[in-house]
């Protein structure tokens, strides 16, 4: 049984993300979590290690059709279409707004080519108060013929590097596991000169509703995020945590402590939650109490002892 | 302001077939909640299902602090619920979304639910009465057997008007129907509407046929509930591409802002 | 609800599956079902669609230490290893039984050189009560360095080639997930001369064991099975059978009625069941009785209806 | 001939602070059972958890056509199981693998029991009372809360010998030290075994010492439970190179078959 017993002194588990610097170990998802806004009645959205706010492109975007989610098997799909109000009104509406607040604030960047990923970039370094940028890289990239960023390890250094050359932000490229080697397209982000990597985006997939006929989703195609997807992100971490010497943000299907250990274990610096924030909106805050505790009643002293050890 | 609470649970019945009555204390919700907000309810065991679930408030009691649900059994996660008994817990995220507008002293409103859409009406039903407005209030059901919400109407006070396809109760035959045949339009001032969207699709024509004010309620599978992860949203009539939350500018719209399946 | 009354004419379920007869669309899925005589106690094995036997390679295989097995979220992970007595053991201790049986076998063999399914195959050739092979290509090709058959579409094309050279068995690639792109995977395996594609199989994932801090398979990395992966398998499926004319048999996380008709919808002439066999021995009968009644219900006469309804 | 049944649950208490004993009807099962055999149960609620949970055979009515289960809960499938009320029904398919060898009559067998191992001795001290062996059990636990097959042991009528480790009843401290200490090894022809591994190991390692032949219940993760899925497969010493199924070739093993984790 834990010790429920307060602790003596305050565990450290700041953690530094390539540069990234997270009060705790454990960010909330992009797209899960609004711009933490919509989340402040239930939780204190500065003691959060880091919010990852929406993806955010250029433009604005609408979004898909409905239905945009529908569960599954401990999972649930996404099409949500990247719907945002583009850079400039993250920029002027909700940052000042989370910075005065003393929100940790990563932002998550999307385009249809490199060049936008790079006019992104280059909009955000100007600002204040950006901890770090994650780039999706499961975005059709339109010059090529929609073929994702993510799935081929020369687009991924391509778009990468760019996105390098214009900010000295932190820059976290967040790899897509539809692929059919991680490896090769970590090692691509890690030579574009990525700062971190964050592991794993959603799974492609979809779900039929056999009564209409059709698929459910508004899109066909969705992300499968959740518990489901958990063992192949944990897969995927331990196979690039050794090849590669960026540090790692962990995270697909977290809904616990032990879950978030798991993630460590294979080599995650810190991890994040997506899918879980929907099933209680407190979870961020109560997986650092819960490694605290874990941590106390293991008799370590910091997440360094467990960092790896899977291997 | 919305909060997550557990709540304890008071009494939980069958009332039908199909549907339940929860009743369960919890003051953060109770305190602060309008009529057409909902809950979001955890009813899972081991996170399956995963996502919590929107249920309508049904009725409140501000004075004990309690909130009672109205919910049909379709599957999973209901079903799940069904199993929650007296003195366990329900972990509830509330009061969420915008409700119903409310409605001027002795103004007349008509109130028209289909099936397990009576939820949320029965909560206006209650609050407009208190207002001071006169309610008039429409059910479309099967069979007699699932006019659960007569009880609490006749309890408020307010005038009810049943439709049952089988003729068992009231009017027979469909609630649009009834509204058709029954209701002079003159007499109306504003329409609330819930069920399933042909039938608010059908109310909302009558109600711009009469240029009567009205709002229905939605639905949309929802994952966050609070407007963050823009699950939810559905295309609104003004613009090709814009897109509204239903759980955060609704569920409840006017019938003008939003295009519904016929 | 649906009638429950018995059928007045009992409808025609059969499927050629790119000539691999099948009495009914429901088959058991590889590696779930033994040599089928395992479950003779709870199930009529000649009555089922298809009985997909556990893989076969040239020579007998001892597979993974233990635990080779562990359940994860609505899924399970296995790292079976490919245990097995090799072909000729295959050939003369259980084949022979499972034709007298009136059993429609499938043969599922697995390699490590394109010769290796080439010898297995031929040896196959010779046999009588083989209705089809399926080539497991999620097997590691020791000639290229250990990267898997079924990630490349110039080896998927090479393998399936090699093996209906040696046979007239009607034969059935079964496609790897792990990829980034399933459709070039199956146009490579049309190409080779496939008679019919089976997808998918498993997820490659991994769990950790939190209080021993190490990865909870002998082996380490495990395929995921179950419903947890449906939705991958769906979406996969949908894509393939928009691009390639071969008949497929689909399956992944399939548990009841509703889960074998949405694939069915996206395209499956058949489907198979694998971790379902565990959950319910009698799962495959059942899946037929109730696709039965559903037709029956819905006023269909056949399945043709549904397939591929979902485009 | 294993079956599929559904079996209709009798009695479901709950004997100490984490275990269970579930008596069910189950005539297929009850009827060719044999101690050592095990039921493969699916106590799950929409397939959470997926896998069937292997568990053994504690005691037997052949009369009644009923089954005993003895069990601890230690995670998800235990604990939904623990909700399962009389007159609903369990999921069980049995009786599956390899039981415990038998015993000539007038013959000393040593059972011993370790935690909830204990579940599979009760059935089979039963059998061999009743073949007229002379029967001594030994029950290792915590505390005396949790000798929980004594009032069965006592009323088979056979030797029972229990150690706790915090002294509260019969002998202070480990089993195996127990064994040691307190057992001539000459009055026993054969050792029955069941409990964690390295308790396993020790009494196997007795056995050995004392020329006692013995046999062991083992454990593994299962997903079919009949030798199909070959998830349940385990080193023996006979090879370096090979498995047995948990499941089909046991769970039963003499001790010069099978390596234990020490
Ligand atoms: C704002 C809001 C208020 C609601 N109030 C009530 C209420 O007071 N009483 C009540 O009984 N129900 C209400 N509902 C509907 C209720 O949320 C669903 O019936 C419930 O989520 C179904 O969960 P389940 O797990 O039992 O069913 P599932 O297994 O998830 O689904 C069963 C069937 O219901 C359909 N369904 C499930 N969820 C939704 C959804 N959100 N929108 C449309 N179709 C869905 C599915 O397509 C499927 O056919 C409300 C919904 C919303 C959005
Ligand atoms: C042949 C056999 C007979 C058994 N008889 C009994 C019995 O009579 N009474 C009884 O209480 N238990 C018995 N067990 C153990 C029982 O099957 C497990 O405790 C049960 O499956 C746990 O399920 P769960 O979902 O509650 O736990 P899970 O959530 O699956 O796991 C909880 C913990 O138990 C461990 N665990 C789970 N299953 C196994 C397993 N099969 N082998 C080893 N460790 C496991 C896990 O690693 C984890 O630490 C038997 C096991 C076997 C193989
Ligand atoms: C509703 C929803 C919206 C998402 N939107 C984004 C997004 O805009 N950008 C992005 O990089 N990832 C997005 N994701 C992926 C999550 O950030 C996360 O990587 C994924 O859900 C896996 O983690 P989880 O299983 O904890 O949810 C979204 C996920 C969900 C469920
Ligand atoms: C225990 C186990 C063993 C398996 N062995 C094999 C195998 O030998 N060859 C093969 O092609 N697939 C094998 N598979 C994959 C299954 O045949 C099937 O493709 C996969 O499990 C997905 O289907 P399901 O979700 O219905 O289980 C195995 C799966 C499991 C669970
Ligand atoms: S449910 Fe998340 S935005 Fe509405
Ligand atoms: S559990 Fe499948 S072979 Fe033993």
């Amino acid at each position: 049984m834990r010790k429920e017993s307060v602790p003596e002194e305050k565990l450290d588990l700041s953690v530094n993300l390539g540069g990234i610097m997270m009060k705790n170990p454990v960010a909330v998802a992009s797209g899960t979590f609004g711009y933490g806004r919509e989340y402040e009645d239930f939780v204190s959205i500065a003691d959060i290690g880091a919010v990852i706010v929406k993806g955010t492109t250029l433009e604005p975007r609408y979004g898909n059709s409905a239905p945009r989610i529908i569960e599954t098997p401990a999972g649930m799909l996404n099409a949500i279409g990247l719907e945002n109000p583009g850079v400039e009104v993250f920029i002027n509406e909700h940052l000042p707004y989370l910075c005065e607040k003393g929100v940790t604030v990563i932002a998550n960047i999307a385009g249809n080519t490199i060049d936008e990923y790079a006019r992104i970039a280059s909009i955000l370094e100007g600002q204040k108060g950006i901890a770090g940028i994650e780039m999706n890289i499961s975005c059709p990239n339109v010059k090529e013929g929609g073929l994702q960023f993510g799935v081929d390890p020369e687009m991924v250094y391509q778009v990468v590097k760019a996105v390098k050359d214009e900010t000295s932000i932190p820059v976290m490229p967040k790899l897509s596991p539809n692929v059919s080697d991680i490896v090769a397209i970590a090692r691509a982000a890690e030579a574009g000169g990525a700062d971190a990597l964050s592991m794993i985006n959603t799974l492609m997939g979809m779900a039929v509703d056999v009564e209409k006929r059709k698929p459910v989703l508004g899109n066909i195609f969705g992300g499968l995020s959740g518990p489901a997807i958990k063992p192949v992100a944990l897969r995927m971490i331990y196979q690039v945590y050794q090849a590669v010497k960026l540090p790692i943000l962990g995270g697909g299907g977290i809904l616990n402590c032990t879950d978030a250990l798991e993630f460590i274990l294979v080599g995650a610096t810190a991890v994040s939650v997506g899918t879980g924030n929907f099933v209680n909106p407190c979870i961020a805050r109560e997986l650092v109490e819960d490694m605290e505790k874990y941590l106390l009643s293991h008799g370590l002293k910091s997440l360094e002892e467990l960092r790896g050890a899977a291997h | 302001m919305p909060v997550l609470e557990n709540g304890l649970v008071l009494r939980h019945m069958q009332v039908s077939r199909d549907m339940y009555e929860l009743e369960f204390i919890t003051p953060g919700i109770a305190r602060e909640c309008q009529p057409g907000q909902f809950v979001h309810i955890r009813s899972a065991l081991e996170n399956n299902p995963l996502l919590r679930r929107p249920l309508s408030l049904y009725d409140v009691d501000k004075k004990l602090g309690s909130i009672t649900l109205l919910y049909k059994v379709v599957g999973k996660g209901t079903n799940l619920l069904s199993r929650i008994r007296p003195k366990e817990y329900v972990d509830a995220m509330g009061p969420l979304g915008k409700g119903f507008s409310p409605l001027a002293p002795r103004k007349t409103a008509l109130l028209v639910g289909g099936g397990v859409g009576i939820a949320p009406l029965v909560y206006l039903a209650r609050v407009l009465q208190c207002q001071g407005c006169n309610v008039k209030v429409i059910h479309g059901v099967e069979n007699r057997l699932e006019l659960v919400a007569l009880p609490r109407l006749r309890d408020i006070g307010v005038e009810f008007l049943p439709a049952t396809m089988d003729g068992s109760a009231g009017f027979k035959g469909l609630v649009t129907d009834l509204v058709q045949k029954k209701i002079s339009p003159d007499e109306i001032d504003f329409i609330y509407c819930c069920g399933p969207e042909p039938m608010m699709a059908k109310v909302s024509d009558f109600a711009r046929e009469n240029n009567i004010a009205a709002e229905i309620s939605m639905e949309e599978y929802m994952a966050c509930g609070v407007g963050a992860c823009l699950g939810c949203a559905r295309k609104m009539k003004s613009s090709d591409d814009e897109y509204k939350k239903i759980c955060k500018d609704g569920p409840v719209f006017s019938i003008d802002e939003v295009e519904l399946l016929k």
